[in-house]
């Protein structure tokens, strides 16, 4: 049965929550009563119910399936997490009540903020941003606030191809000029062309974005030297922390020479994606970035923890560059993320990026006979970058070798991302994956590769076969856009119809 | 681990088919030096029985809202949330699924989003909403930018009855674009004039009803004044449901609305995660930011949903992107589309007249405490109080009585004398007879 | 993907649970300890989670659609019930600590048991039987012991042919001799022939087990003679509770001359049916039981509500036959059914049932002339029997006429049940159906049996063909039973094998 | 109200449609002067809030077991049930679904109660297990019934050390099916001669082990006993956690084992929903109540689960049935089903170590206390204190300091003096050494 839209089949008369009545006294709203209707349908419980449930079960998710989206790091999402974050002591507590209120809210953030200093080796964390982008955004901003109490207006911020297109997005944002820097042959930046930017560029170098594990699931050897380099030249090194989850114990951003990454909170440590969101992208900074953080921010007095949310309040040394958000940011997000953490501890974090590591090699070796690797065969981190050419005149495009994964109860890998390889293929399983469940996936990964280099072309031109819906025409829907349900022109009722 | 499910037995064999001796060749790519060693300074692993003790320890030393007579509004509500909600949001179907990338496999995440953005143009009356923001504060700072893309002007005129957190996000990213603010004074009562302020270099004047203070503004004549400038109106709420009863942002001439979302569906939360909302013109729908979701068919011709136009975004365009977002606010808006399914128009009408009658009700009360004055002529569930003293100290002494009184806007306007004494009261449907008697009385003998 | 048992990927090592380690004392087992290898399987918690959400997506649900099956009440089960049975104050509390701390426990057992006598017009209410069939014996219990008290032994039970199979079972386990009573062509309890049978078991009846309304779906119009037939021949009434749900707040079963009736929380109370269980039974009894009713129980007293657990505790006139189960009953189910009444309230609970055989009606009427009703085009109560005449000659059976509705998004209605008709077909909507739903559903029946009238016999014989099982086969199952999962014959693998 | 989705325009509609002037036409059958004229004398509708707030208020009323140290057992545990658990159970594919009578459409269910049938069966080492009683207590006076019908004898003979209220239970169940049963006196210390009582009329002898007082008990020579007087051996348990640690009644001879499941996977929820686990031998399968789900293959060779056997049950056998059992604890097995399956045979044996490590310290703690025996020498989670006064004061004295310290064995079996002082006490996982070193020193100041 298809699901229809509340729109097609509640009413605004209906109404699905009881509400006391109430005695209610004169208006008081000036002239401002709204005039006419809203058209807001409304479903009894069991009619919403089962809507909601119906059309859940329309999407695949990591707890049916692998889900080795690539750079999204679906991993697995404890309950417990979500038990944590419904404590009333939590999720029912107001931003704006007083501090004094709400003790064990701030020890919370602050407990959060030391463990993820602690695990990248930073000075200072900004946790308000509200998603890895609004993360990178302040990273960004306190870089360029940083240039500014200096006395600096460099212009250029510094991109290689392979970055997220938040990096560029963001550095153009704030103002800056993007400069894209190339790629060796390996994957990783090539730092002879680096040099050569910077010289070119000299004195106007705000800072370089630089994504570590890099997109190709690389992690970049002279990560040092470029830190080196762009700090000579006056920089800063902004990491992009989407790939925290590789090296969680196993290296910190501060001893590589990063100044300032985000870290989501969604990827790395387990709040759940949720279809798109909410994220939580707290920006962890080194000594020299960590007074710009901006407001509010929390600081430890002999009396306790103090919430600092206004420039009044800062005292010598802060110099918040401004507020990414209202309020303290994604308190549901902390809990989740802390819970996380705690139930991992120091040797269960550390386990869990060599978990994602070996996993992600564990498929390399698996498929790297019959799909092609665009750098070589060599250790990949968290993730494992296939290119299409192995689909070379097979007369199966990337796409469809993607839906045909569908058909075979997978969700697809990511795909034509990092833009620097054609037909990109990049797969992260994470570390929740059983040793059965990858073998299962390179199983039917040989088997779908075997078949388009059948020639069975069938199978992925028409994928999805058996998903709920087929092959979907988004080239149609962005050409005329259909944003909103509109209620359909009433047709016209011949006389003999009516009376029927 | 519990979490994890290798043993060591599969690491050792999963190596030895990988071909490496150990798991550090895999990291071999990790200078030698910065190569952590040890583990890091933190605790170690612990189970689920001991986090939850921990965690809960820490939630215990709050005073949730739920546990007092509460008045505290200013940008969050606190509302009852149908059990419903939270129980549909954790289907793991829509919990543990990410951004549709693949349709043909998420119709249950698009489907929600086409009904939301539907729920959110319909509710300010606007021609197309986005699939949610981050929240209220974050989008009406998105909300500048794309003003200033559609006007190729870039002066903001920001309402001295903007959320002070709102303004000061605004004031953020445009200074540090390089775009101009001008941020009016304070005005609790809504008597400022803002009309004079609009000019042919402003791209957009940025007006909150109901105000940070409570006060219901009339949009129209702004608009009016902003249209002939080629301006902008950028209308901005913080309560919701105040839709529910007031005339909607998009017949009173408004080109963008942005508003928090965080009524329906969602708690307190400390603050977040809340759920942005933001609509505006079908002409200006290309220079939108944000996520959305649009109607298409199948192969073989059956209805379907995808994102779309994401030709604006970042993961297409880059640095010439509309916004740098790449996430909405998910089982955010999933809660705010179930909660407003639930309430229909019937609902939304009628609790929007139980918190309006409460505050009613509430100033009613307070007013008549010795000593205190409301500052409000029009509003819907919130107001502002003058105190015969400085608010601050009295929202604490109250605290101290189990009362969380409302939001002292000194705590955000600090310095200005002006503001010290004021207080913002907000009053919902959770409020009770007796909780607003007991917050006269207590209000009362703080003041004596 | 086919979902394995947790014995074929689980392994004994795998533990998703993380204990704290302790360091143990000597073991003072006195050489009780366990030698051999339990063989249980674990696993990891993503694995788990995993597993259950896709084995849960194989299953039919009142929050996936209408669930017809006639006599069970598959309603809207609301999850404010869920939410409240959760709160530690009731889902953390022992049935054997001190009652001064549980005082609100009693008070909810207390509050509910009030609800239920006063819905049901009785003097009193056993809370402790776990499930409509626990209730039936114990409000049997209640009846014998009432017999014994007074120097009687009757042994003869009435049982009329269309009740459910609970009610002879239990006289039966009881001792006692169940005698039929028939029914007249409409169904019904024929009074000439209970007459006759009383008069011939003269002075020998113990009782008469019926259900109303019955589960032909019809309210026994003699009921109040009934009654006094039953009465005046020294027996009691038993009222099978089942199908309370018709009349809640339209007649008290205390007005109809009941002495006992068991009421299945979760039939009309909406409790979750949880594929098959935690039911709850709790059984209000006349005045002239009322002094039987099991142990425990809740005694009002000027200093607040005491709990009796012992016969010692017990004072005058109150001579509890003995107890049921261990504990005070099925308290998780009590507050769900509590705050479900409570959100109803009396006027609720009224319109609950008057939309409950509203909607059954409203089906009749879309099938009457299509399907084939046993008793005649006549109203009916929450649930229409139809019988299966109406596929004579076309090929089709009762059970492929089931499986199809499979095929077309529906759990089928009641098959074969009650016995008194020939291939019955007992469909219950219940309130929770919204009318565009009953349409729909009217309108897919009438196309099956239009499907079968045409002789479409392959969509009938083969279905379903849609679901996640085709036919299953049932006699072979009992045949030669497979109750439990043991590990396959060690397969002999060749060198050559092993090698690879 | 909000669960209805009809509203008076579809009521009078369908009327119509149906051809009545009233719903009371439809209702003509009740005899009018039966027929309830006005609204039950009952409060009416009622919000979700309010509701909520009602019960709330009732629930704060009792102190919960984790908010205090807790030391009470006699039948039911205090164990931390991992959130998997709850999340899972609440699946609405789980939740709202019905027996599986149609298995092509309920292989959910049916497969689990698979693998519960199993892990129950590999847990107690029997051959088969069924698909779950109510509860333990159920379950035995069901398994006293069954062993009537194997052995067509019908006296049974109960340890003294079976829960009291088990006791009860298949005295109340024998006593009015006209059976006979000898029960044994109150066995602290498992000192009885059950033996001599064993008979050739005797159908079976009923153990406990742990018994209701702690004791471990061996059951191999009373099966041998029971067995050369052709009587069944059933074994009790009421903590299915020492089957972790200590050795299974099947391999001890017994025929029918039945306990009580509540600790994996349930919480205490005064009382119930519980769950009742009952195994046996392979040729008394027929025998047993309750529902059995089996393998089997659909139409097209694919393995498939069904409910089979059900010619025992009574919707086929009616009056000749095994039992008038046709509900199973549903749920509460999914939640023991995967909670065993998150702990598997090593977490098991872990936790059950963790429990006996902690009794066996609380042990010497408390023996420590001038004035207290223990009474047991072999035990699992749970021993027996004689007090130097009653136990019911004592435990009320305690509980009034914050400590839920055990069972008075006087509240169940009250009038026997040799027992006024006999407290049992149970340690699980979730006692701390604070929660111990409370426990004692409290105890040490009201026996002082």
């Amino acid at each position: 049965m298809e699901e229809p839209l509340i729109f097609e089949f509640g009413s605004v008369e209906t109404c699905g929550v009881d509400l006391d009545e109430a005695d209610t006294p004169e208006f008081e709203l000036g002239g401002h009563e709204r005039q006419a209707e809203i058209g807001l349908p409304g479903l009894a419980e069991p009619e919403a119910m089962r809507h909601y449930v119906r059309m859940s079960r329309n999407n695949y998710a990591i707890d049916s399936g692998l889900y080795p989206l690539g750079s999204c790091t679906m991993k697995h999402n404890p309950r417990l997490n979500e038990k944590m974050a419904r404590l009333p002591g939590f999720a029912d507590i107001h931003p704006l009540q007083p501090a004094s209120t709400v003790p064990g809210a701030l020890e919370l953030i602050d407990e959060l903020a030391h463990w993820l200093m602690v695990s990248t080796g930073m000075e200072a964390v900004a946790m308000s941003p509200k998603a890895g982008a609004h993360g990178e955004l302040c990273g960004m901003m306190a870089i360029k606030a940083a240039h500014t109490a200096a006395n600096r207006s460099p212009e250029i911020v510094l991109v290689p191809e392979s970055a997220h297109g938040t990096n560029p997005a963001t550095a153009a944002l704030l103002g800056y000029k993007v400069v894209s820097i190339d790629a060796k042959d390996d994957g990783t930046v090539d730092l002879d062309k680096l040099k050569e930017t910077i010289a070119k560029h000299d004195g106007n170098i705000a800072g370089i974005m630089l994504t570590n594990p890099n997109t190709c699931g690389l992690f970049e050897r002279d990560i040092r030297t470029i830190a080196d380099l762009i700090h000579a030249a006056g920089g800063f090194f902004y990491c992009d922390g989407a790939n925290f989850n590789a090296i969680v114990g196993k290296a910190r951003p501060g001893d590589l020479g990063v100044d300032a990454m985000h870290i989501n909170l969604h990827k790395t440590f387990s709040t759940p994606h949720g279809g798109g969101g909410p994220g939580s992208g707290p920006v962890v900074l080194s000594d020299k970035l960590a007074a710009f953080a901006p407001l509010p921010f929390i600081r430890k007095t002999d009396s306790g923890l103090e919430l600092v949310e206004t420039n009044e309040a800062t005292t010598d040394g802060e110099q918040p560059f401004g507020r990414m958000t209202a309020f303290q940011g994604q308190m549901g997000m902390y809990v989740r993320a802390l819970s996380y953490m705690m139930s991992h501890g120091s040797d269960g974090l550390r386990q869990a990026s060599e978990d994602a590591v070996l996993n992600a090699n564990y498929i390399r070796v698996g498929l790297q006979d019959l799909m092609s690797l665009p750098y070589g065969v060599r250790p990949c981190m968290h993730e494992v970058l296939f290119d299409d050419s192995f689909l070379k005149d097979t007369g199966v495009t990337t796409l469809d070798f993607a839906k045909a994964m569908i058909d075979e109860g997978y969700h697809p890998m990511t795909m034509y991302f990092p833009l620097v390889v054609h037909g990109a293929m990049l797969i992260e399983p994470t570390e929740s994956e059983s040793r059965a469940s990858l073998d299962l996936f390179i199983a039917t990964m040989r088997d779908l590769v075997m078949s388009a280099k059948r020639g069975e072309t069938e199978r992925f031109s028409g994928a999805p076969y058996l998903a709920p819906r087929r092959r979907l025409d988004e080239t149609s829907a962005a050409r005329k856009p259909v944003l909103k349900w509109t209620a359909p022109e009433p047709v016209e009722i011949s006389p003999s119809e009516a009376a029927e | 681990m519990r979490y994890l499910p290798l043993n060591d037995t599969d690491r050792s064999d999963m190596l030895a088919r990988i071909g490496v001796n150990s798991i550090d060749d895999l990291f071999a790519d990790i200078p030698e030096a910065v190569r952590q060693k040890d583990l890091l300074d933190l605790p170690k692993r612990a189970s689920e029985m001991t986090v939850e003790r921990r965690l809960s320890a820490m939630a215990a030393k709050n005073t949730s809202a739920g546990s007092v007579p509460f008045f505290v509004g200013a940008g969050a509500y606190k509302h009852h949330v149908p059990a419903t909600v939270d129980h549909l949001i954790q289907r793991s179907e829509f919990l543990t699924s990410y951004t549709p990338y693949q349709p043909e496999i998420t119709q249950g995440t698009l489907q929600y989003l086409f009904e939301f953005q539907t729920q959110v143009a319909q509710l300010t009356a606007m021609d197309v909403a986005n699939a949610s923001m981050y929240d209220g504060s974050t989008g009406t700072g998105e909300a500048v930018l794309m003003a200033h893309r559609v006007t190729k002007k870039n002066k903001a005129v920001l309402s001295g009855g903007l959320h002070p957190q709102y303004r000061e996000v605004v004031e953020g990213l445009s200074n540090m674009a390089g775009d101009q603010v001008v941020s009016l004074p304070a005005d609790p009562a809504g008597t400022e004039d803002i009309l004079s302020q609009i000019d042919d270099d402003t791209s957009c004047v940025v007006v909150q009803s109901p105000s940070f203070y409570g006060q219901l503004i009339d949009l129209k004549p702004i608009a009016e004044k902003a249209h002939q400038h080629k301006a902008l109106l950028i209308a901005v709420f913080t309560e919701v449901v105040s839709l529910g009863l007031i005339e909607p942002p998009g017949t009173q001439g408004a080109d963008i609305v942005v508003g928090e979302g965080q009524s329906i569906g969602n708690g307190l939360n400390y603050g977040g995660p809340y759920v942005g909302l933001f609509a505006t013109r079908q002409k200006y729908v290309r220079q939108m930011p944000g996520r959305l979701c649009g109607e298409t068919v199948d192969a073989e011709g059956k209805r379907g949903f995808v994102l779309t136009l994401s030709t604006r975004e970042q993961h297409i365009r880059r640095d010439k992107a509309t916004s740098n977002i790449c996430t909405n606010s998910g089982l955010c808006c999933l809660a705010f589309t179930i909660h407003m399914s639930l309430l229909g128009e019937a609902g939304l009408t009628k609790l929007a007249r139980i918190n309006h009658g409460n505050a009613v009700k509430l100033k009613k009360l307070l007013s008549g405490v010795p000593g205190v004055e409301v500052l409000n002529s029009a509003y819907f569930n919130e107001f502002t109080l003058r105190l015969p003293k400085a608010a601050n100290g009295v929202v604490e002494a109250l605290a101290a009585k189990g009362i969380l009184a409302g939001l002292p806007v000194a705590r955000l306007e600090p310095g200005n004398k002006d503001l010290e004494n004021l207080l913002v009261v907000a009053s919902t449907e959770v409020n009770t007879d007796d909780d607003r008697a007991a917050f006269a009385a207590a209000l009362k003998e703080v003041l004596a």
